[in-house]
């Protein structure tokens, strides 16, 4: 079950997550970016720690779209703009309720998922975030829709995230900076597949 | 990394205020953040407002003052700066006659302007944007990203920037804009890369004898690696590719050969010289050239050249008074 | 070495000419040798000739043009230009007021500028010179070379130059050189070397956390060689070497930020940040602040900070209109 | 006997010596000056190279006074002055002969060496070219006045430059670039005083 304590917990390890790969995070970056994206993802997730105190007394929706908030203002780049949304969108999903459940949860990431979209002018397939988030999205419903809990869809969701960092490796980027290297981006895993992965990861840790 | 700096947390702060302290009288520093506005707001104009990752000194806080910008919002070392950052610049110096916001072509930046721009929207500014996409390395396509903003972006803050100054309206102002941002081209090459202070190493490394070519403003590399040759070869290169892009044959031009931030000026007129005969024998008239140090890369060696299709109006305006720390005219 | 040039012979005259093609409507070359002068001779004033070594761009040829240079004589890279060439350049300006010669203190320089003022004497050209010797790194003395001219020689050239325009004779435009001179002081550190062309490789190396302070400009070592520390100890070290050596305090000032060349403007603002609290400190004034590369060693990487005391002749004479590629005012 | 055909033979032995040495003397400018000596004479002595041949079918004096007049045209710097005014001074003191003795020799040197002095307001013992001038200047001239011939006066020569370029290693420099290292330029042997043993070695081959 998820509730406010829990949703506080996974924000805690994802910035703990975001600081600790932050030089491989940037690492990729540096090869089909500007060399950012990790420094980027823990300035933004070390002011979201400094907001949580004020967040965590109230729903889930509340602590998301806080977050989002802090991301919009402390990231900067196209992740800042697009996780940020992608948190108020879900924040929104959630808004009012101090647990959610499976389903809820499935609802929200959907909602995270086409905040990213309209943000950011993208689909599946473009060798962004999208390609990792997509995939573990449908891996999650369809666990959902079967009757698993949301911890195992959660590990399903990331076994297909996990894959999708795989298939951006593949792949000519069409959106984001990795755009301007045209075939030069084929062989380079996408640094903001690579972070949801990690962040779907300390998601299913924590519950 | 070896830098003159006091620290990778302070460097972009620290830097905003040198600059607004080189000008005290001039140019101001926003409590809110990296913002560099006039030291005097100026009414009854368009207030133009630019921005983008730190980096690229003299861009864009460098350009701010009579003739080019009203305020300059500055993010960490590349990566785009936030909404509430950019809003606390359009709100500083917003008018009555409107706000255009000058974006470079880049994911972050365009979606933090947009974002920006409805939150400055809400508080009943007018404001509006342009984008800038003048780098010939990257194709452009309507089902991408599309191409890159760099140099040329210097050159729609000059124009635009002595149009609002005139008391232009906002659409006015943002038709120039547009008018130059179709009309200007600009391709780059490093032969050294450079570092963001925050990650402590170079964004790529090249070997004695290689170079990038079609590089971006951020570190990153180019489209392709090369083997390093002449100066001469090397701005054939880039300029073939820009003139192949649209037609400048007769036409006149504003030239700028921009140095990305550790060239020495001795190569950019090496470069020049080039350029200068190359552009006259392809049929090209210069109207007007600049070299030096416009939109860097931190301490990247290599250079951009930038082409700007004239036509009477952009002449004058190009030619008018402008008074920032970074163009005097 | 990895440089955008053409060739180590050719590198000298590829650059002036590539700057004379910036502004052909204001710089000339000389068919004698690389030699600036004004596209438009000006008559009726004392004609201003400057050089030294190629390798300092913009000096010297970026500061011909209204209110400072007549001619700017270029050498090979650091090394000092010969009398014939020298003469050729004030042979070119010379007036019926006469021509001053702005002189860096190096062996060179003044045995080449006093062989080519001899020339100009023996037809019938009045011709004098200045030694600037701005740079405290060096200790002054009777017995030895005394201190070399660095980056305060462009403060001569700004002030002496304004003199000039206005048309006062040579004694007067010599008096404000020599004010300027006595009043200007000059210090300069380098985190990297630089390379001669023709050498091929830097005139010294450095280890990643080492520095040299108290260089010239001709990419020579420094006084001391010491650990890497934060900008603001660096500046601190330059500015207090200044500070001692005549009184600033309670006094208006020009400061100079000079990047070596390669230095990026985010380092020369983060330095400026320090140096203008600290001057504060000192009960320094200042009345204004340059900021950029004025006085460079090819691609060295480092800066140097100028201190000028100011009186008000020399305050109306800075203030004065410049028009040349590297100074607007 | 010196002859102006064997004054152009040394010329031309000393030009190639120039470039050859190039590199060296260009090393040893880098660390106590600016790095340019041998660059400086590698390029004044081809630009004499191309004069040569005007010269050469005259007398010995304006065969020198035309080196030196290319050296002050074609080096710049500190050595082109020096060098020049050195070559300028010992060709006036041989207007006009075709032939010259070997106390002739002397005598011109001296004045070659008076040409310094004055161009370079220096004398011995600052860490210059006259450190390896003035005593083989000494040792040539009390070698002649002992009735040596000149190849020999020189042999003797060569050694005490050699002396003196040692001794360079062992003082401060006050004049010329070196001066600005102050205690730094010990230890560190004069690139001026190195060229000028080199043109006296190259003499002495010749004869
Ligand atoms: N239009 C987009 N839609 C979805 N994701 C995108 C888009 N553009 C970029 N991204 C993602 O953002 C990541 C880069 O983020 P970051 O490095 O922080 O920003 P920036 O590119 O501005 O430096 C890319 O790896 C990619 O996953
Ligand atoms: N005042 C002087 N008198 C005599 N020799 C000098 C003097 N100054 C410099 N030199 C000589 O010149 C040499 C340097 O020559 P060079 O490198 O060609 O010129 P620059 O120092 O201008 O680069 C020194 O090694 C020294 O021997
Ligand atoms: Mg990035
Ligand atoms: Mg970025
Ligand atoms: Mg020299
Ligand atoms: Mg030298």
């Amino acid at each position: 079950m998820l509730d406010t304590a829990k949703a506080a917990e996974i924000i805690r390890a994802i910035a703990a997550r975001m600081e600790a790969e932050k030089d491989f995070l940037t690492q990729l970056d540096n090869e089909i970016g500007d060399g950012d994206h990790g420094i980027n993802l823990a300035r933004g997730f070390k002011s979201v720690l400094e907001k949580l105190p004020e967040l965590e007394g109230g729903d889930i929706g509340g602590l998301l779209k806080g977050t989002g908030m802090q991301l919009v203002s402390n990231v900067g780049g196209a992740s800042g703009p697009l996780y940020g949304t992608a948190f108020m969108k879900a924040g929104n999903a959630l808004k009012g309720k101090t647990e959610a459940t499976a389903a809820e949860f499935a609802v929200a990431m959907e909602a995270a998922i086409g905040g990213i979209k309209m943000r950011g002018k993208s689909e599946e397939g473009e060798k962004t975030m999208l390609d990792a988030l997509c995939p573990a999205y449908k891996a999650l419903s369809e666990a959902i829709d079967g009757g698993d809990e949301l911890k195992d869809a959660l590990t399903k969701a990331i076994e297909a995230a996990a894959k999708g960092v795989e298939y951006t490796k593949t792949i000519i980027a069409t959106k984001g900076r990795a755009s301007y290297l045209g075939e030069r981006s084929i062989g380079h895993q996408d640094p903001g597949a690579t972070s949801s992965l990690y962040m779907l990861q300390e998601m299913e840790k924590c519950l | 990394m070896k830098k003159l700096i006091n620290g990778v947390e302070s460097v972009e702060e620290q830097m905003i205020l040198g600059l607004v302290k080189s000008a005290p009288d001039k140019l101001r520093k926003l409590d809110e953040g990296n913002v560099v506005v006039r030291a005097q707001k100026k009414e009854g104009k368009v207030a133009l407002v630019s921005g983008g990752g730190s980096g690229h000194e003299p861009a864009h806080g460098g350009f701010v003052g009579e003739g080019m910008l009203d305020a300059a919002v500055a993010g960490a070392v590349f990566t785009s700066p936030t909404p509430d950052k950019i809003f606390a610049g359009i709100q500083a110096v917003a008018t009555d006659k409107g706000v255009l916001c000058v974006v470079k072509n880049y994911t972050g930046d365009v979606m933090n302007f947009e974002m920006a721009i409805d939150m400055a929207k809400d508080e009943d500014i007018e404001a509006d944007y342009v984008v800038v996409n003048d780098d010939v390395a990257v194709k452009d396509s309507l089902y991408t990203t599309g191409r890159r903003g760099v140099a040329g972006t210097v050159l729609v803050h000059k124009i635009a920037g002595a149009k609002a100054e005139q008391g232009a309206s906002l659409p006015e102002v943002k038709a120039v804009a547009e008018k130059v941002i179709a009309n200007v081209r600009t391709m780059g090459m490093a032969i050294s890369p450079c570092t963001v202070p925050a990650a402590g190493k170079p964004g790529f490394e090249l070997a004695e004898d290689e170079v990038e070519i079609g590089i971006g403003i951020h570190g990153e590399p180019g489209t392709t690696r090369e083997k390093l040759s002449t100066a001469d070869e090397t701005a054939k290169k880039l300029l073939d590719k820009i003139l192949a892009d649209i037609d400048f044959k007769g036409q006149e031009v504003v030239v700028m050969v921009n140095g990305m931030g550790a060239t020495p000026l001795m190569e950019l007129y090496v470069i020049n010289n080039f350029v200068q005969d190359y552009l006259k024998e392809q049929g090209v008239k210069v109207y007007d050239t600049m070299v030096g140090n416009y939109m860097t890369s931190i301490e990247m060696a290599g250079f951009s050249l930038t082409l700007l299709r004239l036509d009477d109006e952009m002449k004058a305006l190009y030619d008018a008074k402008a008074d920032t720390p970074a163009l005097k005219r």
